[in-house]
């Protein structure tokens, strides 16, 4: 597993070369400013040593030099930090077409669900070159889900979601830690990320599978009796939720915001923080009587109806474009796997 | 107390502390070198101990500041459900202590020893009815069952200005936590503002302080006037959030 | 007067000059002139001792977690035992061991003297600050006793309120107790400094220990009350279930490190100023020379400390804040980075045509200087948003602060006790021990910490006490292990030598090292007020032109 | 601090007195009167013109305080908006809740 590299984190993810090069800069950079001070430190406690009969020469000080040293080291600064800005836009800024994974995190596991129904439990399953954007909750304390072969973390909250992404450029077990302090057996919370040609992962992905999270989805909604408020013609009680993922929506408050999963994670835990306009606070909570699981399972089953057309769960964006349906090729659904895509 | 030699010739005699001083005044501690000295030391030291507080106090409004953006409505309600005349009167009654305070300083500037003492009596006896509201509003708070934990219930409180609409229980613990919080914080200032006024009224009593010499009174003053700010602040912050409607 | 019955605990004089001498060790004897002294110097030899006690108990509890680490598997300790290992050894080391240190102990000492002030303004609070922390730290103990508290120094929410059932409310008394006598000592010193300055002392002519302790106290007022009604919320939390910090209830976890940051970011300002403050006298002292650009150095001071307020999310970038926030946290941290650039390249510059002597205290600002910058620079590692993303919560910023907080503060810290030894015994301490010492210091720091980094881009996570997955990482850990001990034995030494220098050392002259500053003008060691007369400051700071001009003897430094 | 020199402040005192008690009650009436977005603000300008009342007058920081307790009062509340507003930087910017 380690590279040939020793004392060299592998490098398996397309964020991983980018970090490290900003590393590499760092290092370059800061190394040769504290060689600087170490030789001038050097040189001036040898050349200036004490010598009966030497004495030292008062220096009041100097704007021009002060000005230098701080002028020069601010260039640096923002240097790196526009640098440093930028590899972390990238870093949280998912591709709009990433394959979705849901993330559970609990004390002291990582419990796995592929939107395609696979469910792992401190193992993740990826095909190379393939963005795959993680949505993550946790059922009690921080975690933080990091894969440092990627050079990613995102801590993991309860009460919301996080999200992180990445791209897999090598096939190979990678490490995966906890690495928010979470109790007992943090340092026993980690797992594996493996990451496969797509062929094989396909293999894995026809394994068994209780169906796309979005048909376990729509059968809880069918169960709660979310269906009764929100149908898809006019006639709810509630609004019509096709299409309403990724679309803003207009508050009753007068805000306007866009309903991403926090949204809808949020409406349905507790709808009333954010009401819709022109609907009634008639929507009762299901804080407490839905898992975080199946929380997820309606999350990404309102997505499914958002995105694609005809609503039946069965058939989900996110699980054509893994099974290789290569007709489809709207905006909104993921680019081919391919692993000759590997970089 | 003498220390009658350092390690070479500077050694010289230490003038022996204080007795110059004491006739004016028996409390110049004898580090300090004059009255002036002493009692600047004590004004600043009690207005910087005054910023800490705000910083002490600022967590809690930080706080505060954070879940009435979110949860504005069912702060809203709660907000409504508190006895805003009673926290209205709260405040005047701060404010006639402070009037008190600012008097009795004045009496011990100017060596009017009834005035004083009075005026230290009033503060405290306006303190103490503070607290005695105070306490009733906390009554009244734990019989409603507004008192954040297992009996806290909120359920079906109306949103001011929004027919039809309910404040979230869970929400609306968080503003009594934060209430109670807050002025439960704020009361311990009393009670150590009235501990502080007890013993001045004492010292006064036995006719310690005078014209030259009072600077407790005007530390004490600051601590009571800094206390009844903060009230200032949390009586709307608390009492009047979207009383309207 | 009292009689002088000799007491077992005061180093009695062996040499008849001195037993005339009437100082502030020997004015009183017996254990009450101890506990209810009012004098600056004798509080500050009550924080050296319980200082020491406590930076003991943290350096036995860093040993047991290196020696955990030293092999992957999770075998000298409990899961549980370990969590409480790092918590303990974390809070004692930060709260009852380097942010008391430099200011109660050698600020509490030199501030009167060095400005030429009998005591502080507040003597009776002094005292009283001492006793919030003996306080402080004997209920720290008893927790620590009956159980101990396993939630990292960080005290994180949801985990300490609701998750956890170890002492949370009794260490966050203990904390809050130790908080108030900090923000004590920072009173004592604002008002002091303000008021109670020598006739002549005027601001530039300070000496730049007391502008690092200037702005420490800013640090000190401002920050530690947020600490402190954080500490409250979450015991309120703990103990009704508010919901202020809990996502079930509708809280925000995340509220919870603002506030703890807001302080705790600071406070790391807290823990290295008054270290750059000792830092600055022994360059000036050892190469015989003025600061280089005092203004600079002295007005970086207060800019660290104001602009540690302005940071303090830069620990959050992964925690769930939003992007912007994260910039904005960010590019302020490279802001508070350049006053630090700014000391450290007056302080070389200082150098440039001195006339160095290599005594101890010199050594450790050797050290400092090289071991700061390294922890330094690698803030600036963290700092950057990319990066922090990898090596957030790994070994990486592990590293990173105790290049700080170890090679750093504690090197200024161990170099500050050498350099004012003879001051506050009156005796020398054995110089050729003392260099030992600060090497294996050097060496051992080195060699359990710089491992560190390499584990941490690695990806070695902090907080972990079993790494049998990964193997890859024993090798660095066992370099790590064998650092601490040689470490261990380099912080024993001069514990050992520096008592036997209480009796047995050579006298000290009023002035051993003719170093410029008010404290040097006293006996060693001083009378109770400090001075015998009311000093008048006719000169500026460092005037080691003068000290050393020709018509007076060369003296002697090195011993 | 103290100016005994000056004639006698009662009538300031009582003065400034009256005007906090009829800002008490005004902020108290005008909490009922619906200025929808400018309710907070209103209610929040009065207590601050209350707050600095108090201390200009009844803790002499207007007549008899130096510089340097003005610069303490300044520096205490700038920290305290640092820590308001660096704080809102996060939340007024999250993209969820
Ligand atoms: C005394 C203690 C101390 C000090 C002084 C510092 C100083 C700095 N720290 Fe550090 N830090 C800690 C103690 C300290 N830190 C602790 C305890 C933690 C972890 C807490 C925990 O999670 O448990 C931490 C964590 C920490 C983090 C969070 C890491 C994480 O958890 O993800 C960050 C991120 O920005 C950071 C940054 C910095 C920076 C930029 C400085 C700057 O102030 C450094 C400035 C100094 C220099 C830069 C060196 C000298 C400059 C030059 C020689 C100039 C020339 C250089 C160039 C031109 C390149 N620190
Ligand atoms: C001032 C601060 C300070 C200091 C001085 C130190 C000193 C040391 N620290 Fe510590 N450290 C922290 C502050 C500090 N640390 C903090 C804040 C954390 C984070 C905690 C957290 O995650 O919550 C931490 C975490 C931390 C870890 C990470 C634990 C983990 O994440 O799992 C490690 C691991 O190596 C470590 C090691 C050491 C070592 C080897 C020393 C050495 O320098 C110590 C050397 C001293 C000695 C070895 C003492 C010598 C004494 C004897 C030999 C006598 C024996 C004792 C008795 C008889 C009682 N520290
Ligand atoms: C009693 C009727 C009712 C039931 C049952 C109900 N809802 Fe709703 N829902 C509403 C109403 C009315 C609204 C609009 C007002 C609001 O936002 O609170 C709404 C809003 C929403 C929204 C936000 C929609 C948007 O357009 O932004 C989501 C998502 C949602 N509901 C999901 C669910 C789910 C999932 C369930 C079942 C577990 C459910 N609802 C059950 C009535 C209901
Ligand atoms: Cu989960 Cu650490
Ligand atoms: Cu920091």
């Amino acid at each position: 597993m380690l590279n040939n590299f020793p004392l060299w984190p592998d490098q398996a993810s397309t964020m991983a070369s980018r970090v490290d090069a900003l590393y590499i800069f760092l290092l370059l950079v800061t190394g040769a400013m504290a060689l600087l001070v170490f030789a001038c430190v050097a040189f001036f406690a040898a050349r200036f040593r004490h010598r009966p009969g030497v004495r030292a020469e008062q220096i009041e000080g100097s704007n021009a030099l002060e000005i230098t040293w701080s002028a020069i080291p601010f260039l640096i600064f923002m240097a790196i930090f526009g640098w440093g800005a930028f590899v972390f836009f990238q870093e949280r800024t998912p591709p709009a077409d990433a394959a979705e994974v849901y993330v559970v995190a609990k004390q002291w596991m990582w419990k796995v669900e592929h939107a395609e129904g696979q469910r792992e439990i401190n193992e993740l399953h990826v095909p190379v070159g393939r963005d795959v954007k993680l949505i993550m909750t946790s059922q009690d304390v921080i975690h933080s889900f990091y894969i440092p072969a990627f050079r990613i973390k995102q801590d993991v909250l309860p009460g919301r979601y996080t999200v992180e992404w990445f791209r897999a450029t090598k096939p190979g077990v990678y490490h995966l830690f906890c690495a928010e302090y979470c109790g007992t057996q943090h340092s026993g919370m980690v797992g594996s990320i493996v990451v496969q040609q797509p062929a094989d992962y396909e293999a894995w992905m026809n394994g068994a599978s209780t169906g796309p999270l979005s048909a376990s989805g729509e059968k809880i909604f069918a169960e709660l009796g979310c269906s009764t408020c929100h149908r898809s013609d006019t006639q709810g009680r509630g609004p019509n939720l096709q299409g309403v993922f990724g679309k803003p929506v207009q508050l009753d408050d007068g805000r306007t915001v866009t309903a991403d999963e926090n949204y809808l994670r949020e409406s349905i835990l507790d709808p009333g923080s954010k009401r819709v306009k022109g609907f009634q606070p008639i929507m009762p909570t299901f804080q407490g009587l839905v898992s975080e699981e199946q929380v997820n399972d309606l999350v990404a089953y309102i997505k499914a109806i958002s995105l694609s057309k005809p609503i039946n769960g069965a058939k989900t964006s996110a699980n054509r474009a893994v099974s290789g349906d290569s007709s489809d090729t709207e905006g909104q659904t993921p680019p081919l796997p391919s692993g000759s895509k590997v970089q | 107390m003498q220390n009658e030699a350092g390690a070479d010739g500077l050694t010289a005699v230490h003038e022996h502390h204080g007795e110059a001083h004491a006739a004016h005044n028996p409390a110049l501690l004898h580090h300090f070198a004059a009255p002036e000295q002493q009692r600047d030391a004590a004004s600043l030291g009690m207005w910087v101990f005054l910023a800490t507080e705000i910083m002490f106090f600022g967590g809690l409004f930080c706080a505060y500041l954070v879940y009435r953006r979110w949860y504005f409505p069912s702060f809203a309600a709660a907000s409504k459900s508190m006895d805003a005349g009673l926290g209205a009167t709260n405040t005047a009654v701060l404010i006639c202590s402070s009037l008190t305070v600012v008097l009795a300083v004045w009496a011990a500037q100017t060596a009017r020893r009834t005035l004083l003492i009075g005026s230290l009596i009033l503060t405290m006896i306006f303190g103490l009815a503070f607290l005695g509201i105070k306490g009733k509003e906390y009554r009244d708070k734990f019989e409603e069952h507004h008192v954040p934990g297992v009996s806290f219930s909120f359920e079906n409180v109306p949103v001011p200005g929004h027919p039809g609409e309910y404040a979230n229980p869970r929400h609306a613990q968080i503003f009594f936590a934060l209430y109670f919080v807050m002025t439960g914080i704020h009361a311990l200032h009393m009670i150590v503002g009235l501990g502080i006024f007890a013993w001045l009224l004492t010292m006064s009593w036995k006719g310690r302080f005078s014209p030259q010499w009072h600077t407790p009174i005007e530390i004490g003053g600051l601590y009571w006037h800094f206390v009844d700010i903060i009230w200032i602040y949390l009586f709307p912050l608390l009492y009047l959030i979207d009383r309207h409607a | 007067m009292q009689p002088t019955i000799p007491h077992p605990m005061i180093p009695q004089p062996v040499f008849p000059e001195a037993a005339e001498q009437k100082n502030y060790l020997n004015e009183k004897y017996g254990a009450w002139s101890w506990l209810m002294t009012t004098d600056h110097k004798r509080i500050a030899l009550l924080y050296l001792l319980s200082i020491t006690f406590f930076f003991f108990i943290g350096g036995f509890f860093a040993l047991l977690i290196r020696l955990e680490l030293l092999t992957p598997a999770g075998d000298l300790v409990q899961a549980d035992t370990y969590n409480k290992l790092f918590t303990m050894h974390g809070m004692v080391m930060v709260f009852f061991f380097l942010i008391p240190s430099i200011p109660a102990v050698l600020g509490n000492f030199l501030v009167p003297m060095m400005i030429g002030a009998k005591d502080l303004a507040f003597p009776r609070i002094n005292l009283l600050s001492w006793y919030l922390y003996i306080i402080g730290g004997a209920l720290m103990m008893h927790c620590m006793l009956t159980g101990g508290v396993d939630t990292g120094w960080t005290f994180y929410t949801p985990f300490s309120t609701g998750f956890t059932n170890t002492k949370i409310v009794e260490a966050g008394i203990a904390i809050f107790i130790a908080g108030f006598s900090s923000i004590l000592t920072g009173l004592n010193f604002v008002v002091t400094i303000h008021r109670m300055r020598a006739p002549g002392m005027t601001w530039s002519r300070l000496p730049l220990f007391i502008w690092a302790h200037y702005a420490t106290s800013i640090i000190q007022l401002l920050g530690t009350p947020v600490i402190a009604i954080t500490i409250v919320l979450v015991a309120a939390e703990r103990a009704l279930h508010l919901g202020i910090f809990d996502p079930k209830l509708g809280g925000d976890p995340l509220l919870f490190q603002h506030l703890f940051w807001f302080y705790s970011h600071p406070a790391v300002y807290i823990m290295i100023l008054p270290s750059m403050g000792v830092i600055t006298e022994i360059i000036a002292c050892f190469s015989r020379k003025r600061i280089f650009g005092y203004h600079f150095v002295a007005f970086s001071s207060i800019a660290i400390a104001v602009f540690g307020f302005l940071v303090w999310a830069h620990h959050m970038f992964v925690a769930g804040i939003s992007v912007y926030s994260a910039l904005v946290f960010s590019f302020l941290s490279y802001a508070v980075a350049l006053p630090s650039a700014i000391k450290v390249f007056n302080w070389t510059a200082t150098l440039y045509k001195g006339s160095i002597h290599y005594d101890a205290p010199m050594l450790y600002a050797f050290g400092f200087l090289g071991l700061f910058t390294i922890g330094g620079l690698t803030g600036l590692f963290l700092s950057a948003l990319g990066i922090d993303v990898h090596v957030t919560d790994t070994y990486f910023v592990v590293a990173h602060f105790h290049y700080i907080m170890v090679g750093g503060a504690v090197m200024g810290y161990l170099g500050g006790i050498h350099f004012w030894w003879p001051k506050i015994s009156g005796r020398l301490y054995p110089e050729g021990w003392a260099r030992l010492a600060a090497l294996i210091v050097f060496i051992g720091f080195n060699l359990t910490f710089f491992p560190q980094f390499l584990l941490g881009y690695m990806g070695m996570p902090r907080r972990y006490y079993d790494y049998s997955h990964m193997p890859e990482f024993q090798i660095l850990n066992v370099m790590s292990t064998a650092g601490a001990t040689i470490l261990g034995v380099g912080y024993l030494l001069p514990m050992v030598y520096l008592l036997w220098s209480m009796r047995r050392g050579k006298p000290a002259s009023e002035n051993p090292w003719n170093a410029a500053g008010l404290e040097w003008k006293t006996a060693s060691p001083p009378p109770t007020f400090n001075f015998d007369e009311e000093p008048v400051v006719t000169w500026e700071a460092y005037n080691y032109d003068e000290l050393d001009a020709p018509h007076k003897e060369e003296v002697p430094v090195a011993k | 601090m103290s100016e005994h020199a000056k004639s006698s402040p009662l009538k300031m005192y009582f003065g400034i007195w009256i005007t906090l008690l009829f800002l008490t009650y005004l902020t108290y009436r005008v909490a009922a009167v619906d200025l929808d977005p400018f309710n907070a603000a209103v209610a929040l300008t009065i207590a601050t013109v209350k707050a600095t009342l108090v201390a200009l007058f009844f803790m002499h920081v207007w007549h008899a305080s130096e510089k340097l307790t003005k610069l303490v009062i300044v520096a205490a509340l700038f920290f305290l908006l640092l820590l308001l507003g660096l704080t809102m930087t996060d939340y007024a910017t999250r993209l969820w809740s």
